[in-house]
């Protein structure tokens, strides 16, 4: 047994997700992600439970385990009671402790995550954010977006919103100590470490591309990891 | 790249119906052992080519059953027809030919010319 | 297809869900794509059903969305949820009822968790209390906000100033129900009606008028993948996903989609759009798409909620079809109409009463 | 005076000791729950892997029974069951009391309950059927789809209730898969056009001339084998199933429609076995079925003395093993009873 | 009286003069059809001994059919009687009608009816015991003729297992062919009985006829017969298999010549095809045949084949390519190669047989290799070998043969030669089994990638263990360095002394493998060595004649299940004497053979491995090296 497979049974949903596989193929054939991506998490699986640490070092490192879409389907049908999905978030969680998520293209885009949901959630209170949500980032919101965006406040007044204001209601002020008590959480439970870490791997990987990284999402790295796709993912 | 910055992405299963087992018929009407397969891998891990490069005599079994004709017409080429695997075969599966055949079928069938 | 071998099902699946006294956490994604059911799920529990539903001004995201998007480690978000729970017990209610399946998800998987390693829970308790000095009880009852119209949808009905029928013909509406993937398909008996034939949504529509139509991606997730679609790299995969499900509906001729998922209505009614601009593919009959809709705005609808005041609007896909179809009566121009007053008191969804 | 042994469960391992027991002499009595002998046998048309069928292996059976004078009692269950001293009293629903010497337990096997699969959607979706229904098909000479026309594409799943957690069976049920290919060289007679698909997680080919069998079904009968638990099966608006399954040699998910879906049920312990089980405090093990003394040289020894078991109410049997299981539980039964007497 | 025509004559001269037209033009064509070079031979060979060669061979093997006389007495005596009968009744019946004729210089026709020109022509003297010559050649004739016709309905008599099969024309010229005696005997017997002239056979026979027939009558009819005959059998003889009278006669010449079947089709290999007189001896020695009962594929049927224009593609496939054929044909056709050059081909495009097609055929149309499907090695990165003297490369068998690996590596290092294992850990193929599967080009491909490692690593010699790689080492490669087969290697270092064995008294028979006897003509050293270690005992199967295995990789369509059936056969026949050890030199014909016997089955190297005397071994690098210098410059 491996140092990273011991790090990953510190993991609460590795002990939860893996018991032994007997390779049935359940979650690969009802899993949305290996539909279209070159992925099979039935092999993921069977790679950890090796718990060969050349192996397991080669997932942390790969663009395969990026791929799932979270939907936890695999987790309805296993017939041993496994939940490829939490192994691979388990992966995910460790490749990003570690760095290693830089090593792929798919997960250099942890960042563009990190600095969208990850950081509204300490600045707003919520996941994704009315403002954040611009036709740039999100051309494919359409026509009706455009007009959302340009009326945001007239519409929630419209809808019985309380766009900003205090008290409970529709994407409402969180007050500020409430936003201090969720930094604290954060902060005490390695949160704010995982958010530093992608942060610092990120920046010497972006200095590796030489391609430029400030804050925000307007410098040259950010646009690289959220529009590149080098199409060899899919078939 | 469009203006949405992405295209849609194409599926990756094998669609049973879509296929074509064109090949694998001419190969079962020519070779019936190649029924016999029960996928134990033992040509692959004897390989010759395997020893180079990723090809599984196992695997084109499959693809070719399945009428996965473009995948299969790829990696046929890696073979050398050495015939170790014929000789580890534990169901006597006349395995040359399988590959001898399977050309044999691309070359009668016209939409695999350049 | 033979219903009663579903309707055995169902009947193995009846989850317990609360009738009064609710605890209501409001969703992210919801807020921004449908303030609207938001608002009519309170209008329907307090003034249709005069149920005591409490919203605390202090509750914040659950942090799910960063959580599968896995910049958010398993103990902070489990500490996010416990704060939420902490404000449910202050506030003096245990019943949570949360909009979102994300939300409703992740809480069901940290429940689980905390019950099979205590210790989990305990460090958890500890960590809350260090950053916060709260303390906590584990709601007693756990229902979506979805379950909860569910368990309702008897009483709508007999409120009902429409029924899911064609007005013409008299037929009922086919509709294709879609489930958040994180209602039941990790806890099967967490959902009513179980992972592979949920009846929530079923329910309701049978309820009021309409008919269910089964397709095989009936149980396919929609492509939000959270990753998937956060980053514009991979929104290839995200609609692939979608479309899959449109191709395999198609051919049922739905008359409306309805979902009780926050990303899905909003995913379905947009890769309609993108489909069209880049494959110049329409779904739907004669071409005008097919309109998704939430449950709220289902149960709006039926109530003879004003469309505007749902926030239909703010869908893609034009809904009038389905309203023309049902013979909901709108006035047209008010469609993009802000000035317009709500026809309700708008002031009632933002108090605690 | 003659010892009286009690025998519950008129199946296959229930008739055999019957039969044995009248023939050394010991006065027997049958219970049966149903209204005729025979148990699961009744259900199939030809066995493997000789594909002779079953019916022959029943007359054996009644006729073994027939020449002896064996008290029978049919739609009868038990209802008390407890040991006295040295004998036991049975009661039966019919109220009525006896006493015996030794019981013999020989309730035998359900077959899963496959509805329980909820994503295969048996009693939901037209064409999926079960072994045993494929089996009366069989019988009845026509195999046919709900809207009576004959299936071209035809799939069968392996291990439905067998292997999975999620149904709480771990064990194997062991004569699913050579089921399977028997069933499938038996619809390519019936329906020599058709095409018919195994999926399989292992072929389990453990018995004598299973293999040949096996081999029997690709060469000479076309039969394909697709290596990949099936995920879900979906009906088409054309009535058809559509199924999800990773070729996982292949390493790829697969879909495929299929007219007809054959689920290969596996065996649980009978719920009159567990109702034996709670009135008599034997002892039952994870896989629910009854647990014997010893597993190697006492198979058929239960945890109370002058209880013996018979058959696949411990475990699943073929017919071949259930016999002899049953007979080995006389020669035990036999033995008991000498000691009993001195 | 004295007539000079009667219109009888007609069939046989238009028989006669079509077909010497027909051979002529024929040859034009062919000779035509040969590359320059075959051209410049031939013309060279006309000049030279060549031609005396040819005439001596087409004297011994045409006429007197020499080779099947020793393989086969009465099937030998048969064509004698027919070929060199008929020859000399021509050639005799020539002289006499020239002799006693009315003038020198007759017609051909003058000479074949002779009698019935002169009737009444040897009666006494001179004449009667030149008439006495003339019947004991037909009588010759006639009891060829009689062995020929009951060859046809029971084969075994003449020691035939298997007789070939006809097609119609073949039919009827071989009907027309055996009237001809029969018509002719009768014709002159009644001649004789007529004029009561004629020597003991058709003097006799003609006279014991008229005794009751009215013998002057009879005979015209019969004259007829026979120049009918003999006119449909001239005239059907191109479409028949009967051509191969005359081709044969420019085989021989041609090889004589020194023309070689090569690797293309054209003249020689039709010629050939031609001169197959399917007289069944490569069915008999076939193991295809008698041991699985497999008779459609044998040489004569694929000669057959294209002399039919057929697709020849599943016969050309399905043959072991053992050679035993090849070494048994009397009438010398280069078998192997032949099957070879047909495979290249790939499906022949089948066109229809029409008369035209019959006399003059049309070439085979090839279907050419479509490029794509051409195999694609660039998966193949090379690497810098070691420099060695002494390579050894194992094969693809060996290394599912690992004892005779491990022995090899025991000898070699008991040994000292600064040697280099260069497929230890799995090599490339050496490209004959694609070869053999006609698929040359591809082979091409692994060919020259072996052959650059070779040349990089500087060795002025290569060891196999393998007979398949051995051959196409020697044959297809362009190496500077020195092939050898392990044994032949072995036996060098016994001769030099590199090793020493000891002496066992084990009982030892020894496989000779299709590809290194047959297929590369060593058979000594193998035999020596065992010798050297062993009691060796000789079989029925010794060298040329030795056995196949049934594995061969030759075979593309056999099922597995016949191969075993003759690896069985021939390992009976090898273990008759039970032998402690069954000897053998390759890979595949250890692991064929040892899956069907109970006998221990080895490769002379781990023989040689076992009987290794390390203490014995004296070494001495510096004549080791020189030794193995001098055999370079051989």
């Amino acid at each position: 047994m491996g140092k990273l497979y011991d790090l990953l049974l510190e993991d609460i949903r590795f002990e939860e997700g893996l018991n032994a596989c007997m390779n049935c193929g359940v979650c690969t054939a009802i899993c949305p992600a290996a539909e279209f991506y070159i992925y099979d998490p039935r092999k993921i699986v069977d790679t950890v439970q090796t718990k060969d640490d050349d192996s397991i070092l080669e997932l942390l490192k790969s663009e395969t385990i990026w791929y799932c879409g979270e939907c936890m389907s695999c987790k309805t049908r296993c017939p041993r009671g496994n939940a490829p999905g939490l192994i691979i978030m388990a992966l995910r969680g460790l490749s990003q402790e570690l760095g290693y998520f830089v090593e792929s293209e798919k997960g250099r885009q942890q960042l563009a995550i990190k600095r969208t949901v990850g950081d509204w959630i300490l600045s707003t209170g919520y996941c994704v954010y009315l403002d954040g949500i611009t036709i740039a980032m999100h051309p494919e919101q359409g026509p009706v977006w455009e007009w959302v965006q340009d009326n945001k406040a007239a519409l929630l007044e419209r809808l019985g919103g309380n766009y900003k204001g205090d008290g409970p209601g529709i994407l409402r002020k969180i007050p500020e100590e409430t936003l201090d008590e969720l930094k604290k959480i954060f902060e005490v439970t390695g949160g704010l470490d995982r958010y530093e870490k992608i942060e610092s791997f990120s920046k010497s990987k972006a200095k590796e591309m030489n391609l430029e990284l400030t804050d925000g999402i307007e410098s040259e790295y950010f646009k690289h990891i959220y529009k590149t796709n080098n199409g060899t993912h899919t078939r | 790249m469009n203006k949405f910055g992405f295209t849609i992405s194409q599926g990756r299963q094998i669609d049973y119906e879509s296929n074509s087992r064109r090949i694998a018929d001419y190969i079962y009407d020519n070779e019936p052992s190649f029924r016999l397969c029960i996928e134990c891998g033992a040509c692959s891990a004897t390989c010759t080519a395997g020893n180079f490069t990723s090809f599984s005599l196992r695997e084109l079994n499959i693809l070719i059953k399945r009428g996965e004709n473009d995948q299969v017409y790829q990696s046929l080429k890696k073979c050398m027809l050495c015939g170790k695997c014929s000789l580890v075969c534990p169901r006597g599966v006349n395995t040359r030919n399988i590959i001898i055949l399977a050309k044999k079928a691309f070359q009668l069938s016209d939409e695999y010319t350049v | 297809m033979n219903p009663e071998g579903k309707k055995a099902i169902w009947s193995e699946y009846q989850k317990e869900i609360a009738d009064d006294k609710f605890f209501y956490v409001r969703s992210c994604i919801r807020q921004n794509f449908f303030p609207g059911s938001e608002v009519a799920f309170l209008r329907i529990m307090r003034d249709v059903l005069k149920k005591d539903v409490f919203e605390h001004p202090c509750h914040t995201t659950c942090s799910g969305i960063g959580y599968h998007g896995d910049v958010v480690p398993v103990e902070t978000a489990m500490t996010v949820v416990a704060r939420q729970f902490a404000l449910m017990t202050e506030a003096g209610y245990s019943n949570y009822v949360p909009s979102c399946i994300t939300s409703f998800g992740l809480y069901t998987e940290i429940l689980d968790t905390w019950h099979h390693f205590p210790q989990v829970e305990e460090k958890v308790r500890k960590q809350l209390r260090k950053a916060t000095g709260r303390e906590f009880e584990k709601p007693k009852n756990l229902a979506h906000a979805s379950d909860v119209i569910y368990k309702f949808r008897k009483e709508i009905a007999a409120k009902a100033k429409y029924k899911l029928v064609n007005k013409e013909t008299g037929e009922p509406l086919k509709v294709v129900d879609h489930i958040g993937c994180h209602y039941a398909k990790m806890f099967p008996s967490k959902g009513v009606g179980g992972a592979e034939y949920p009846y929530v949504l079923t329910g309701m529509v049978e309820e009021w008028g309409g008919q269910i139509i089964d397709y095989p991606e009936r149980r396919h997730c929609c492509g939000f993948g959270f990753r998937q679609y956060l980053v514009q790299a991979n929104r290839g995969f995200s609609i692939a996903c979608s479309k899959e499900k449109f191709e395999s509906m198609e051919p049922y001729k739905p008359d409306m989609i309805i979902t009780n998922c926050p990303g899905c209505p909003m995913f379905l009614d947009r890769w309609q759009y993108v489909i069209n601009e880049m494959e110049g593919k329409k779904y739907g009959q004669n071409g005008e798409g097919i309109p998704v809709f939430t449950y709220e705005e289902v149960a709006g609808l039926v109530l003879g909620f004003d469309p505007w005041d749902l926030g239909l609007q703010m869908h893609q896909i034009d809904c009038e079809p389905v309203l023309n179809k049902i013979g909901i009566e709108y006035s047209k121009e008010d469609k993009y109409n802000l000035k317009v007053i709500p026809s309700y008191s708008r002031s009632r969804n933002l108090v605690n009463v | 005076m003659k010892k009286h042994v009690v025998v519950i469960g008129g199946g296959v391992a229930g008739l055999e000791v019957a039969g044995q027991l009248s023939r050394v002499g010991i006065d027997v009595s049958l219970i049966e729950k149903e209204s005729a002998t025979g148990g699961n046998i009744n259900n199939w048309f030809r066995l493997f892997p000789d594909r002779r069928r079953s019916s022959e292996v029943k007359e054996y059976l009644d006729g073994m029974n027939m020449n002896h004078d064996i008290r029978l009692h049919t739609n009868t269950t038990i209802e008390k069951f407890f040991r006295n001293r040295n004998n036991f009293s049975i009661t039966t629903n019919a109220g009525k009391e006896m006493t015996a010497d030794a019981v013999i337990i020989a309730t035998g096997f359900d077959l899963f309950k496959s509805a329980r699969k909820e994503e295969y959607g048996y009693g939901i979706y037209d064409n999926v059927i079960t072994s045993a229904d494929l089996e009366k098909m069989f019988t009845e000479g026509k195999i046919a789809l709900t809207d009576g026309t004959a299936p071209d594409t035809i799939g069968i799943i392996h291990c439905v209730g067998s292997r999975d957690e999620k149904v709480g069976n771990f064990y194997c049920s062991k004569l699913c898969c050579v089921t399977a290919v028997k069933q499938a060289i038996e619809i390519r007679e019936f329906l020599p056009d058709s095409k018919v698909f195994c999926f399989y997680m292992d072929m389990r080919m453990g018995g004598a001339l299973y293999e040949e069998l096996y081999r029997e079904a690709q060469e000479k009968w076309g039969v394909n084998f697709i290596r990949g638990k099936v995920s879900e099966a979906s009906e088409t608006i054309e009535n058809g199933l559509l199924i999800k399954v990773e070729d996982t040699l292949a390493g790829r998910p697969l879909k495929m429609k299929l007219d007809l879906l054959v689920l290969m049920a596996g065996m649980e312990m009978s719920e009159g076995g567990k109702k034996i089980a709670r009135l008599g405090g034997l002892n039952t093990g994870e896989n629910k079925f009854f647990v014997a003394t010893d597993s190697h040289y006492g198979s058929n020894r239960s945890n109370i003395e002058g209880v013996f078991y018979a058959g696949t109410c411990t475990a699943p049997m073929n017919i071949t093993e259930t016999i002899s299981h049953a007979r080995s539980a006389v020669v035990e039964v036999v033995d008991y009873l000498k000691i009993a007497k001195s | 009286m004295n007539i000079q025509f009667d219109p009888f004559v007609i069939p046989f001269n238009i028989g006669l003069y079509f077909i010497l037209l027909y051979v002529v033009t024929r040859s034009i064509i062919w000779f035509r059809d040969l590359s320059r070079p075959d051209k410049l031979r031939l013309q060279r060979g006309f000049f030279g001994t060549a031609f005396a060669m040819s005439l001596k061979e087409i004297f011994m093997e045409s006429l007197i059919h020499r080779k099947i006389l020793k393989t086969n007495l009465r099937l030998g005596y048969m064509h004698m009687s027919l070929a060199f009968g008929w020859f000399l009744l021509i050639f005799f019946g020539t002289v006499e009608a020239d002799i006693f004729g009315t003038k020198h210089l007759n017609a051909p026709y003058k000479a074949i009816f002779f009698r019935f020109f002169n009737p009444d022509h040897g009666r006494t003297g001179f004449e009667a015991v030149y008439g006495f010559l003339m019947d004991l050649i037909l009588a010759f004739i006639l009891s060829g003729l009689l062995l020929a016709i009951i060859k046809r309905f029971y084969s075994k008599i003449v020691g035939m297992k298997k007789t070939t099969r006809l097609k119609l024309t073949d039919r009827i010229a071989l009907t027309s062919l055996w009237l001809i005696f029969p018509s002719r005997l009768l014709a002159e017997s009644f001649t004789s009985g007529a004029y009561s002239t004629g020597s003991f056979l058709t003097g006799s026979l003609g006279s014991w006829l008229a005794t009751f027939l009215p013998a002057q009558q009879m005979a015209y009819p019969f004259w007829w017969l026979y120049s009918i005959s003999l006119g449909t059998f001239f005239i059907l003889l191109p479409i028949s298999r009967y051509m191969h009278i005359p081709t044969e006669l420019f085989l021989i010449f041609m090889r004589n010549s020194g023309i070689r079947t090569g690797d293309k089709a054209g003249t020689f290999t039709e010629v050939q095809a031609y001169s197959c007189s399917s007289c069944g001896i490569c069915i008999d020695t076939c193991q295809m045949n008698y041991s699985a009962g497999i008779t459609n594929i044998q040489s004569a049927y694929l000669m057959k084949a294209i002399r039919n224009n057929d697709d020849v593609s599943a016969i050309a496939d399905n043959c072991l390519m053992c050679g035993r054929c090849d070494v048994k044909c009397p009438v010398g056709i280069e078998l192997s190669p032949f099957r070879m050059i047909q495979r290249r081909a790939g499906e022949a495009e089948n066109d229809i047989r029409n008369i035209y097609k019959g006399y003059f055929r049309s070439r085979q149309i090839i279907i050419p290799e479509k490029p794509v499907l051409s195999s694609n090695y660039n998966y193949l990165h090379e690497n810098e070998p070691a420099k060695a003297d002494v390579l050894f490369f194992a094969g693809c068998m060996t290394h599912l043969t690992p004892s005779i690996k491990n022995s090899m590596i025991k000898i070699l290092d008991a040994s000292d030669v600064k040697y280099k294992f260069i497929d230890e850990q799995g090599g490339v193929c050496c490209g004959r089994p694609l070869m053999l599967a006609g698929q040359d080009k591809e082979a091409r491909e692994l060919i020259n990638y072996n052959s650059r490692m070779i040349w990089k690593s500087g060795a002025h010699t290569l060891v196999t263990s393998c007979p398949i790689c051995y051959k196409v080492f020697r044959e297809s490669y362009y190496l500077d360095v020195e092939v050898l087969h392990h044994t032949q290697f072995i036996k060098m270092l016994i001769d030099n002394g590199s090793v020493k064995l000891n002496f066992s008294r084990k009982k030892v028979v020894y496989h000779s493998p299709c590809e290194l006897g047959r297929g590369t003509g060593v058979y000594d050293e193998p035999k020596e060595i065992l010798r050297h270690v062993s009691k060796l005992e000789t079989t029925k199967f010794e060298d040329s004649n030795s056995l196949c295995c049934g594995g061969s990789l030759a075979n593309l369509k056999i099922s597995s299940y016949d191969r075993r059936k003759i690896a069985t056969n021939t390992a009976c026949e090898l273990t008759k004497e039970n032998p402690d050890i069954l000897a053998t030199a390759c890979p595949l014909c250890k692991k064929t053979i040892s899956s069907v016997t109970q006998t221990r089955v080895a490769d002379i190297s781990e023989i040689v491995a076992e009987a290794l005397n390390i203490n014995l071994a004296k070494r001495n690098i510096i004549s080791q090296v020189s030794s193995i210098k001098e055999l370079v410059k051989i």
